[in-house]
């Protein structure tokens, strides 16, 4: 593993990003890290910055320590970056705690509040920075946080802390204050003029810094921005492809995508409904869509074990629907708040017998929008469940971005309108899809059913019957149309970067310094994961060796390229389980690596 | 949605062509042709019911009607109709198991659709016995029954579906036996008609692994009070009834779940607001 | 598909096998044609002469038409032969259910009862041998068995078929009333008699049949002979392995392998509990593993599939179980009497998160015996949950075997005996088996849990703790000994037949066929599928060419062996799904082509 | 197994120096109390008692004791507790979970433990609402409440876990409050002691998703009748009280499942016999 095994430190070896600054707010038990990391972002929004934030919180449910992590940036970014800029802590007591996820360097200042002995601060006593993150060589600036907030009535350290950081990146009071206005006036007039305050003093501290790291104007600052999470952009992807139906069975952290869903369905009019498991909340949408209303439902890596019984039955049945499972850490209950592509395999392969079934993933955070309306196009249109594989990292990030591209399509289910003689649901068609009655269509009645069956929807144990529906089932997805949907590839070079779903943020950008270090590669990013199109792969990835870059303990992404007969050169595969992301800067020095080898 | 609803229908215009592959003398065949009177009875079109049902040989019976069906997998059959009549309240939903797919996998589903109380009517064809895999024990299996799997017996107490149903809130509750096609017909109707969730437990003899259950039809007799509305004094007569008393037992009027539908949809346009910053 | 497409057609062009002869007893419903085959099988046994019989019936639970299809021979046999020799027909009234079944040629006889108009036969009226089986140009005979049965007062057809199958094979008289003597002689003298008096009409018909098919004694006469199906051979080698709990909920076809354990384990001081579903049987297992009491369950697609979330637990727990999984049509409720192979990729892959576990297949029936004992074995010694992947065929087959070879290992859990200070369940050790106390054992108290956990067992999320685990865990797997078990590998030749489980018989009777032939092969058949023990896989096949032979659709095999990175060159891959086996006869034509293109 | 049960123990014996993740204040830390000081009364060395959990705050709870532990997987911890405690008979085995893990996902498991009655004891800690994912409904929950997921209440009645168990054939069922440590040990220890499964509903408040559960305090009032052993009674009592009656509410004497182990085990080669032909 070398020096994966420590990418903190590694990624500690690459320089600053100039388009952007990362920012880590830290603070233990109520201390307010998550709502001053949330104004900031707002407040970078508002500008016309384009960032993205993740949080990392302890097991507590509640009064536990808390991080924010922050990108922004002038230009649209799709991960967090290698290192970070500085750290702002409104205490250290259990910054420890966070030190693998914190990359730093010379670089880098430790900003905060290291308490004092023996008194009432809320550091309690005395907490200096670690030495896990000391012993990075950043700049320790002690900023008395408390003592500050202390002077104005009613103050509060993480509104010193938030001055302090927007100092840090060069808003402005008026900006700050503009926010401030928004998100606290509901909470009357003494209240805004305490944040203010308190604001202003952190802005004062941050002109006494060593250094700072002002973010210049974006190219487009009056472009239309987004706060959206992945998991809110699934959700609306999904209405807007025509979902109307949602079961829920709460699981971290697919929970928002559902929670998104409640109010939105109710609104179009539409209905979210909450199962008592998972095996209730799949069969649910399966009756949902049996009755023509295209439905949805979202977990992760347990539930969707839950879920695969029923899943097979979608396929057999061939009921459309769509299940989201925002993947986390696994295997079992594994690490629930943090992000792993480890559920490729039950999603792809998890089914008894030959099931095949549509696996999409999305690529950022705004293409979730697309990729689960897409999702809804292709389950609906191919009779077939799709599963849509998002992770905590694109589902629980914050980011700040133009608004995503819906997905537009002029999705239609192939149902039977009127009564035809000898009705057989799953006749075998020239397209392979068999036409679909919907109950209400008088002459369509027929019995959906997972055991083997005739063309009539009887069942069958017939040689012939089997291999005819089964034939049918994998043809329909192989010959359906994905244009150039199915992967993003951009660039050209010796090398491909081969990549699924959430990484693709961090590999894209690797490609984009690799060019600009003369070094190009190819970038493919796989929308579509099953089918495969393992031909048309095969073209984009033509004789260039292959970098496969994965977020999983055993190669999964890679075993399942290979599974098709696809890259039998030599690969080779950077991969690592959660919870630690891969960061651009591993990609890009794997490739130097390579290319010096 | 169709108009048709004045025609006059025949219990055979509910029945398909299928032949059922039930055994000769199985009481499900019975339990058919009391839907089949029913639905004629009832005068729904068969394209606006469906019939949903597990996995058994009970669960056989969707194909068996002129209907729409789905034989789902073994003991979803409840989820499965949930989902269908929240989407599709215009359809009338019946869901029919056996007492395996319903008591014993299907189980947790059995108390959330009680308790959730949506408009739909769940008939549970109860031979207890697992028909389908030749004879296992179920839940409503007496203790001593002897099969390859529990020699000597399971030592376990059958539970009471219906006690179990009037606890996590059913809205109609009744015991009918398949050897009575008529009055079966009649409980089903009124469990249909009565909003919420109807559960029907139908003794359905199973001839191949209970032959024993030919007594049942010296056994039967009908409930000798009317139904209660009152589920605690309902509860407490079944605990203590001989199991053999058919008729409707419980009427509840427990609130009963429909999808609050928004009279006046808005544009999808409209859910992109909350992200503007 | 080319000939694929109809096996029955091709398999007919193979020649007839000089040491066994197949034989198909068919009847409508009540006929009794599955009576009269276990009998016949029974009295081969007693000769000392090997065989197989496999069932087919209709959806019907009783009263539907039935076939017992046989092959006896002077030799183990571990799968059915390409064709019949003959079909013995108590009445032809639904027999072409079966022509898919029984593939004949112009050599084949079909006896049977032709029925007569109007008259109260058993075939009710006038059913002569269908069309789809005349046509193979067999020669049709007809015996009037209902006539002959009644003039035996209490005679019943088929026990005149039985007569007449066992004098086509060459049992005697002698034989036959043993038999009856032995099966019979409970019901009382008369019904003795009765049966005799039938049984020996039907060997007097035998001596006027165009030809006969007899058998010589075999080469050790006297040889033990068990009648066993892989079912019990299953439960048979579970508690030999050691297993003294199991918990059942019932699927057809892994049933009989639970009403086998019920009586048996409670004979040897063990116990079965009947589950309400098999998400509550697998984590009953995992409790009673827990608690230090080997554990097995058995179940079939549907039922594996919602096992999938335990299994996961198992893994990440480190719990010994068993899961066996007879295999059925798939997907979803599938064709649950048939067998196939495609539960290979759900038992590999089908956990979320990184979850490897021990994946074995019996590779015959005695086999069962041996390949669960030895999965008890590997479960136990690496605290590690393993699948076993047996099949309809495999388990509902009754074979006639010399006892097979059990299991004997010094089976051993590594556990706690007594206190040591700072107990950590979950240590990373040399071995990578961490030592696992039991409960009772005092000081030993930990929690077992599916979280990511620290060596101590309590929950963690750091990227340290989640790789040390996930290494160890894989680790465990590879790097035990396995010996040569993993696979057995016979013979040589420039061509690799490369197949897993229950299609070994076949491909190990054309391997002989074509070394006959001076055409040798290599036959490598995998007994541990996972892990995949790739290079010594890679080194048996060398520079062979591979033809892969599976019972899926899709390839499951071809795929899960590629995805390891072998077979890089061009494999060929002769597959297809249920109902209908592969026969050894078209894996020998299959080599013989590519021999020749 | 341990000789040592004579040796006098503390409740802090039973507590492992783990320091629970709960929210300062959470109900679930008296249920750890109460469950340590049960224990110690007990005297049952900790070796000799498993803990077994599902997910969810309160399911966190085997890892704080230092007795065995189990944390398994959502909704079945009495299954495998189950199939512990059929295995090992020897061992005091106490299953604790939530009200979504218990009554929500793991519903079926509930009905058939109770039906099976195996000597275990079934805790629930009931605070209303999922917990450990922020903030849904649980079956336990009532119908207005709002939240994210159920916009304005889900108008579903809650059940009653309580009747549950005794329509399925629990042997002890009794209600107890976290906020009365002592008494929750008592109410434990009668169900640790009694034959069977038996059952107890914690009533554990929430303080962050259910912060009005404060008001339970002053609610909660000692059942005013003694334990019955009729369950049809006990049950009617259930369903009309006002939910906040706390002690023992039914005590019963139905057959106990243990493993029918034979005194005398055969060699296992004494199997083969049966395939010799
Ligand atoms: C997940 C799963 N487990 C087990 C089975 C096997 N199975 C099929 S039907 C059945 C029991 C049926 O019993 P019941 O519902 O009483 O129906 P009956 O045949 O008696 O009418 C079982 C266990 C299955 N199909 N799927
Ligand atoms: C299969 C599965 N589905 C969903 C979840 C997510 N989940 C974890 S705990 C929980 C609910 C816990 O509620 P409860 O049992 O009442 O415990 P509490 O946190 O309130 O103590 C859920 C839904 C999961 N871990 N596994
Ligand atoms: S086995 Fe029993 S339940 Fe099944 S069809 Fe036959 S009689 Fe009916
Ligand atoms: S969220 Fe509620 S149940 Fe969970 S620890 Fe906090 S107070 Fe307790
Ligand atoms: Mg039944
Ligand atoms: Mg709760």
């Amino acid at each position: 593993m070398g020096r994966q095994d420590d990418p903190a430190a590694f990624a500690a070896t690459r320089g600053r990003d100039e388009d952007s600054v990362s920012l880590a707010i830290l603070g233990s038990g109520g201390a307010g890290a998550l709502t001053t990391g949330g104004l900031l972002l707002e407040a970078a929004a508002r500008r016309g910055l384009y960032g993205m934030m993740t949080r990392s919180v302890g097991p507590q449910i509640r009064g536990g320590e808390a991080a924010a992590f922050l990108r922004l940036a002038t230009r649209p970014v799709e991960c967090m970056a290698d290192r970070f800029d500085a750290v702002v802590a409104i205490d250290w007591r259990r910054a420890d705690r966070f030190a693998d996820e914190i990359a730093l360097d010379a670089g880098s200042l430790l900003i905060g509040d290291p308490g004092k002995p023996g008194e009432g601060t809320r550091a309690g006593t005395e907490a200096p920075p670690p030495p896990a993150l000391t012993r990075s060589g950043a700049a320790v600036v002690n900023v008395a946080l408390s003592d500050l907030a202390a002077t104005v009535p009613g103050g509060r350290e993480n509104m010193v802390a938030l001055g302090l950081a927007a100092g840090l990146i060069g808003l402005t009071a008026e900006e700050l204050d503009g926010l401030i206005e928004r998100r606290i006036g509901p909470k009357g007039a003494d209240a805004v003029a305490a944040s203010r305050a308190a604001c202003a003093l952190g802005l004062d501290e941050a002109g006494k810094l060593p250094r700072r790291f002002p973010l210049p104007l974006p190219a487009d600052p009056r472009g239309q921005r987004w706060r959206i999470t992945g998991n809110e952009a699934t959700g609306l992807g999904a209405v807007e492809g025509g979902v109307r139906f949602a079961a829920a069975y709460p699981i971290t952290p697919a929970t928002e995508v559902l929670e998104w869903l409640a109010p939105a369905l109710r609104k179009v009019g539409g209905v979210l409904v909450q199962a008592e498991d998972e095996l209730a909340s799949i069969n649910m949408i399966i009756g949902a869509s049996f009755g023509g209303v295209p439905a949805i439902t979202a977990t992760s890596g347990p539930g969707l074990a839950l879920m695969i019984e029923s899943l097979g039955l979608a396929v057999a049945s061939e009921v459309p629907i769509v299940v989201v499972d925002v993947m986390r850490g696994g295997p079992s209950t594994g690490i629930p708040t943090k992000s792993e592509q480890s559920d490729l395999n039950i999603a792809t392969l998890g089914c008894h017998g030959d099931a095949p079934h549509l696996v999409l993933a999305p690529l950022s955070v705004g293409d979730c929008r697309f990729t689960a309306g897409w999702a809804v196009h292709l389950a609906e249109t191919l009779q077939c469940p799709a599963v849509l594989l998002s992770d905590q990292f694109l589902g629980q990030s914050s980011a700040v971005i133009a608004p995503p591209d819906p997905a537009v399509f002029a999705t239609q289910r192939k149902t039977l309108p009127r009564t035809i003689e000898g009705y057989r649901r799953y006749e075998l068609t020239q397209d392979c899809i068999s036409p679909m009655a919907l109950p209400g269509t008088a002459g369509g009645q027929y019995t959906a059913d997972g055991l083997t069956h005739a063309e009539s929807g009887l069942p069958s144990s017939k040689a012939g019957d089997h291999r005819n529906q089964l034939d049918k089932r994998q043809r329909k997805l192989l010959e359906a149309e994905y244009g150039s949907l199915w992967a993003e590839v951009e660039g050209e070079g010796d090398t491909v970067l081969l990549c699924w779903g959430s990484l693709t943020g961090a590999a894209r950008e690797a490609a984009a310094r690799l060019a600009a270090a003369g070094r190009p590669v190819r970038l493919v990013a796989l929308r579509l994961i099953a089918p495969l199109k393992a031909e048309a792969l095969a073209e984009v990835i033509g004789d260039r060796r292959v970098l496969v870059v994965e977020q999983t303990h055993s190669g999964q992404f890679l075993n399942y390229l290979r599974s098709a007969g696809l890259l039998a050169g030599a690969p080779r595969s950077l991969r690592r389980p959660g919870p630690l992301p891969i960061r651009p800067g591993e990609i890009e020095a794997a490739v130097m690596e390579w290319s010096q080898s | 949605m169709n108009e048709q609803a004045t025609i006059k229908r025949k219990a055979s215009d509910y029945k398909s062509e299928v032949k059922p592959v039930w055994c000769p003398g199985c009481g499900d065949y019975h339990v058919l042709l009391a839907l089949t009177r029913m639905l004629a009875a009832s005068g729904t079109p068969p394209e606006d019911v469906a019939v949903i049902s597990g996995i058994g040989c009970s669960s056989r019976i969707p194909a068996y009607t002129n209907c729409y069906g789905f034989h789902g997998v073994h003991g979803r059959a409840l989820a499965l109709g949930t989902g269908l009549k929240i989407a599709r309240p215009d359809l009338t939903v019946l869901v029919m198991s056996g007492d395996g797919d319903g008591f014993s996998i299907g189980g947790n589903h059995f108390l959330h659709a009680c308790r959730r109380n949506v408009d739909l009517t769940y008939v549970v064809m109860d031979n207890q016995v697992y028909g389908m895999t030749k004879g296992q024990p179920s839940p409503t299996t007496d203790p001593e029954w002897d099969s390859a799997l529990a020699p000597g017996g399971t030592g376990i107490r059958p539970f009471h579906p219906l006690v179990i149903a009037l606890a996590s809130g059913a809205n109609f509750v009744a015991r009918a036996f398949s050897g009575q096609p008529n009055e079966t017909a009649r409980i089903l109707h009124e469990a249909v008609m009565h909003p919420g969730f109807s559960f029907v437990q139908v003794l359905s003899p199973c001839v191949t692994f209970r032959p024993e259950q030919a007594e049942w039809k010296s056994q039967v007799h009908p409930a000798p009070v009317e139904p209660t509305d009152d589920p605690a004094r309902a509860a407490r007569r079944i605990m203590t009834d001989d199991g053999f008393n058919i008729g409707i037992l419980y009427r509840g009027d427990r609130p009963v779940l429909t999808a609050r539908a928004t009279r006046d949809p808005a544009p999808v346009e409209t859910l992109e607001r909350s992200f503007a910053t």
